[in-house]
């Protein structure tokens, strides 16, 4: 709900919101350190922290590659917790988990979702988690109080959105095409149909994620979503430009 | 099954959103075709025309006597067309796809005989055909390889995580999010999420139907216990679904104990203390993982056999005590093959032969009036590069080095 | 027969004084054999539970399509344990020797297919087992040699001659004129001396009885064609003698076309015009030989018909015009091989793919409610050396090299 | 019958006599020649020529490998007839061919067996033809004059003997031991029990073969066999020490 507020909140001020990504410790904390703060300082309004797991089903090879090497340099669920802590004490905007449920399983989903809370997180996306699945997981969240973000995708029908939209909480992550993270996504007829869609099957803001890359993309989300998600791009960007490109890059999108 | 798809605590189907139409589509072909029994009829047909069902059960007479105990059978999924109880559920899920109208089948391998069924039955029903084999698959079982390309199949090596059977499947997935209009995903074994649990299964039951007539008919009676080798489980559940309604029949699951169960490197879920519940490629079972959930990598001289989880149904009857799971080493495995081809002439593969260790260490307590039955997955001689390797043949070796110098100079 | 072991002018026993004995010895035990129903139904029993008979009549409806003929049956022998028809004969001849009480056997390869099957049938019956091979061969099939050795048995490289089959057969002769006494010669081909063209054309005809009843249910009438290849022609003869009394049936025999006829590499002794009447190793047929009656060399990509020599009873029925033969080149052979796998998703040796080839070229000639039955006497992936070697294949050429080196710095 | 006449004959000046064997055209013609007038310089009273085939089944590795390389080098049948006359015209002693039935049966036997009387070749040897199969060729050689030599083993029955004694002429060749030529016979009891039931079944002379390699050889076969054979040894010597070897060696077994 707190999240929910934010939002639109911010949209009172903004035609869109930008929601970043990025995977924990990959390529390490200090550059992730450093990335987010080139991030709040430009202007973004929301960011997920991706926990490295070591299948990342519906991720594409650049975040699949960062999850892995997260992990074989190290990375544990303490760090990422312990990360994020520092991170939600030192910026105002929100910060979400996201995750595969495996790292929620093991750590107990209840501890992890009360950690979360307690270290200032305010929501979660678990793409392999279904709410047929996540039964405890959507109660603990809503006892808690963090925003168990729901997935749309292009393949689901409006009776299935509203579905989702009875579990959902903060926004709604708009999956923009199929396919995983990381690929162009082609915003033709048929998207503007699906945003429709995605609108009419809920009340909560609209995210819309996978393959944005620029201004432009941006731009042509004005109107049709609340929340523009920029992911792989940025992993990129740091990649091939280190952390100070990040600035310029966000600063230039809206 | 008390929740859909669940076995016990076990199952599910944790998938993202986006395949949650395509799931749903696939659950009630798969319900209707399994409701209608003129498709098992058309399954049945086609594995007797096509493939060699059924195929035998051979009474193991020079093995028995070795070990001085139970009359040994041996039931024969190595003489299915391409060489492993693998066609069973590829044909089946065949005959799927061409219920759904789907023009494309993607499909994950290890050991590469899922990918060479399905690359054949790609061939057989006219389909278009991708296959995911992690990179260090390709490099160790290259004439499968060989082979699927030759049917007309891509096969795409896995770059990614430990660049195995775990990490084929994830890049199946990750080709089926974007293709799954036209696309059917074959999985290759009793895990996933589901409906693909019970549909394997299903096909994979013929095994158990045909070798519990097959026992009645040839030994009077119902087998003292029935051994298995478990990578996903598809064989293991094929023969076990024979029997799970007989009490006195004990079900035995043996799983890849590596280097043994003490090095760490090994692949036994079960069997051992290694394995732990979690969630991962879709569904729940116990996984080789650490304490963060993180997937641990497996050992195994048996690529069929290398794998993080395994079926859901399995971890139900473990629990349960209706499976009892044991692991066997790479070295007790290379014994019980060479034993197995001495006395009788049988190739199993390495997968298989693991079944054949457990069935060997156990024959001797029981008494010559019953009856055990090992479910020879596959022929070992697809694994021939890595039994020569294993036995380090001088001959093999020199062969090879010598058609590598021919190649190399041409 | 007119005469004892002759068809037509074929056949015989030209057999050293040495054996003569031991050839009287094994007539009386081979007719009663043959006399006695219990021993044919012995074997039968054999072949179900340990081999996969009887197996199976696939239709080939992609490849039908494709020619837009007749309808085109393939009779699967690569379904046997073993992967080829050879196991019926070596089976069968192993309860032979059960009976006679004899503890040895031996036996020629050339494809390795016959040498594998003897070694797996002496593991079974606990004999002792000794394989000659040309060298040659040993080189070309090394996989087949190292799962005879790995089965128990001795394989001996055979240097003499031209290294292949033919010198293969010499030599097992050699070892059996010292070693008669307790040691069985199984003959893999229906060919050599009287009764061994009789008797293993008796156990391969197990192949055309199930073929004849098979084709009956799935097309309703007899097939118009029947093709096999023809190496000694224990294949073509255990399909053929299934419709031999049937004058609508049109029986063909497929030799190895080599590098085509004209170039006199190759092995067709009845095709063509380039064999003639001759009498060696113990049998009167048509022989690749010179004007002097010295035996040529042959060629076939196809280790299993690179032979001088064929069945005289094959002679017999070409010369009656009851069989026609003709001949299949290696590059035709390679391309009916690829057109199969492809289609059908089956890999049929290459010796079996001589058959494919001429079934291919006459298919269209027939309608749609005609078919054709093509022997696929074994399976191509024991063949995958020679089968990657001829489609020249990168990767597989690649991964030789690596290996090779891999073993060269052990 | 010409042929028993002159080994009857001959063993009436000698406790036993010498055949001896070589392979037409190897190592070549020349040595051939060489080596043949050694022996009969020396006292062999038979000599059996082989005419070289691809297919030697009864012959062991020496003189298989005589066979090839004798064909390798283009050794033909016509060139072998050609020798032979030669060498019959040259030397009094009984010459042989000994060759397998293919040779005879590609020339055509009646040609074959009506060139080898006229060349003054006095009989066969084919080890792969039994009676059985040989009607033609039997009948011919009664015809035309030729003593086809039948072949006795340990593993004939005595009424198999007698059986091949109805077809025979000339002598009877008895191999001492199951095999093939050119290894050692260990001529223990059982050989004499083998000779004695040979000469029980034939009123033809007995010539022994396979084995026999030096003096004490050919001195215990006096008194059970007429004819001492010597095969493979004389080719090893050529092999090994030349032609020339050959004429002390044959001195030195008698
Ligand atoms: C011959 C054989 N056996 C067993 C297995 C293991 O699979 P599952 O446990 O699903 O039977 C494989 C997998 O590739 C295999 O090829
Ligand atoms: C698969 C296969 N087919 C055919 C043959 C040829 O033999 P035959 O003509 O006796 O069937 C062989 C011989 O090795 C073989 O292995």
């Amino acid at each position: 709900m707190q999240l929910t507020e934010y939002i639109r909140e911010a949209r009172t001020q903004k035609e869109i919101l930008l929601m970043t990504h990025l995977v924990l410790g990959y390529p390490d904390f200090t550059v992730n350190r450093e990335v987010i703060w080139q991030m709040v300082k430009n202007g973004v309004d929301l960011i997920e922290m991706q926990i490295p797991f070591s299948e990342p089903v519906a991720d594409g090879p650049m975040i699949l590659k960062a999850n892995q090497e997260s992990i074989d340099q190290g990375t544990t669920v303490r760090q990422c917790f312990d990360f994020a802590a520092e991170i939600t004490s030192q910026h105002q905007i929100p910060f979400l988990f996201m995750t595969y449920y495996n790292i929620l399983f093991k750590y107990g989903v209840e501890k992890f979702l009360n950690k979360a809370a307690k270290i200032g997180i305010q929501g979660l996306i678990v793409p392999d988690l279904p709410p047929e699945e996540g039964e405890e997981y959507l109660t603990l969240c809503k006892k808690i109080g963090l925003a168990p973000i729901m997935i749309y995708a292009p393949t689901s029908t409006e009776e299935r959105m509203r579905q989702l939209a009875d579990h959902a909480d903060g926004f709604i992550y708009c999956v923009a095409r199929r396919g995983v993270t990381g690929k162009k996504t082609d915003f033709s007829q048929d998207f503007s149909e699906y945003m429709a869609r995605c609108s009419r099957a809920t009340d909560l803001p609209l995210a819309v994620g996978f393959g944005i890359s620029n201004r432009e993309d941006v731009r042509f989300l004005v109107g049709k979503g609340d929340i523009a998600v920029i992911g792989t791009r940025t992993i990129q960007l740091v990649n091939e430009r280190g952390a100070a490109a990040v600035g310029p890059f966000i600063a230039g999108l809206r | 099954m008390n929740r859909q798809g669940y076995y016990g605590a076990w199952g599910g189907a944790f998938i993202p959103e986006v395949l949650y139409e395509t799931f749903r589509e696939l659950n009630i072909a798969f319900q209707a075709a399994k409701a209608d029994s003129s498709f098992w009829r058309e399954y049945i047909d086609l594995m007797q025309s096509y493939s060699c069902r059924p195929t035998p059960l051979t009474r193991a007479d020079n093995l028995s006597d070795h070990f001085g105990g139970a009359r040994i059978y041996i039931k024969r999924e190595d003489l299915n067309h391409t060489g492993a109880h693998k066609a069973n559920n590829v044909m089946g899920q065949g005959l799927l796809v061409k219920r759904m109208g789907k023009k494309r089948v993607i499909a994950e391998t290890g050991a590469g005989q899922h990918g060479v069924a399905t690359a054949t039955m790609a061939a057989k029903f006219g389909l278009e055909c991708t296959i995911y084999m992690g990179e260090e698959d390709v490099m160790r079982q290259r004439p499968n390889v060989f082979w699927m390309e030759k049917m007309g199949a891509t096969v795409i090596p896995v770059t990614s995580g430990s660049r195995t059977l775990k990490d084929a499947i994830n890049e199946a997935f990750r080709d089926w999010v974007s293709s799954m209009d036209g696309t059917h995903y074959v999985m290759g074994t009793v895990c996933g999420p589901h409906p693909f649990p019970e549909m394997v299964a299903w096909f994979q039951s013929i095994i158990g139907l045909e070798a519990r007539e097959q026992i009645l008919a040839a030994h009077g009676e119902l087998p003292a216990r029935v051994f298995a080798c478990v990578g996903g489980g598809s064989n293991a559940m094929g023969i076990f679904q024979g029997f799970l309604n007989d009490p006195s029949v004990e079900l035995i699951g043996v799983e890849a104990g590596g280097h043994g169960l003490a090095s760490g490197q090994h692949a036994a879920r079960l069997a051992g203390d290694d394995g732990s519940a979690g969630v991962a490629q879709g569904y729940k079972t116990m996984f080789l993982q650490n304490d963060d959930g993180q997937m641990r990598d497996t050992h195994s001289v048996a690529a069929g056999l290398d794998y993080v989880g395994v079926s859901p149904i399995l971890t139900d009857l473990w629990e349960k005590k209706r499976v009892r799971f044991a692991a066997a080493t790479d070295q007790e495995v290379m014994a019980a093959l060479e034993l197995t081809m001495k006395k009788e002439g049988i190739i199993p593969a390495l997968e298989s032969s693991h079944g054949f260790v457990q069935a060997f260490k156990e024959a001797g307590e029981l008494n010559k009036d019953q009856a055990i039955i090992i479910n020879m997955s596959g022929r070992g001689d697809k694994d021939i590069f890595t039994i020569a390797h294993a036995f380090n043949d001088p001959s093999w070796k020199q062969f090879i080095i010598n058609k590598g110098k021919e190649y190399a100079t041409d």
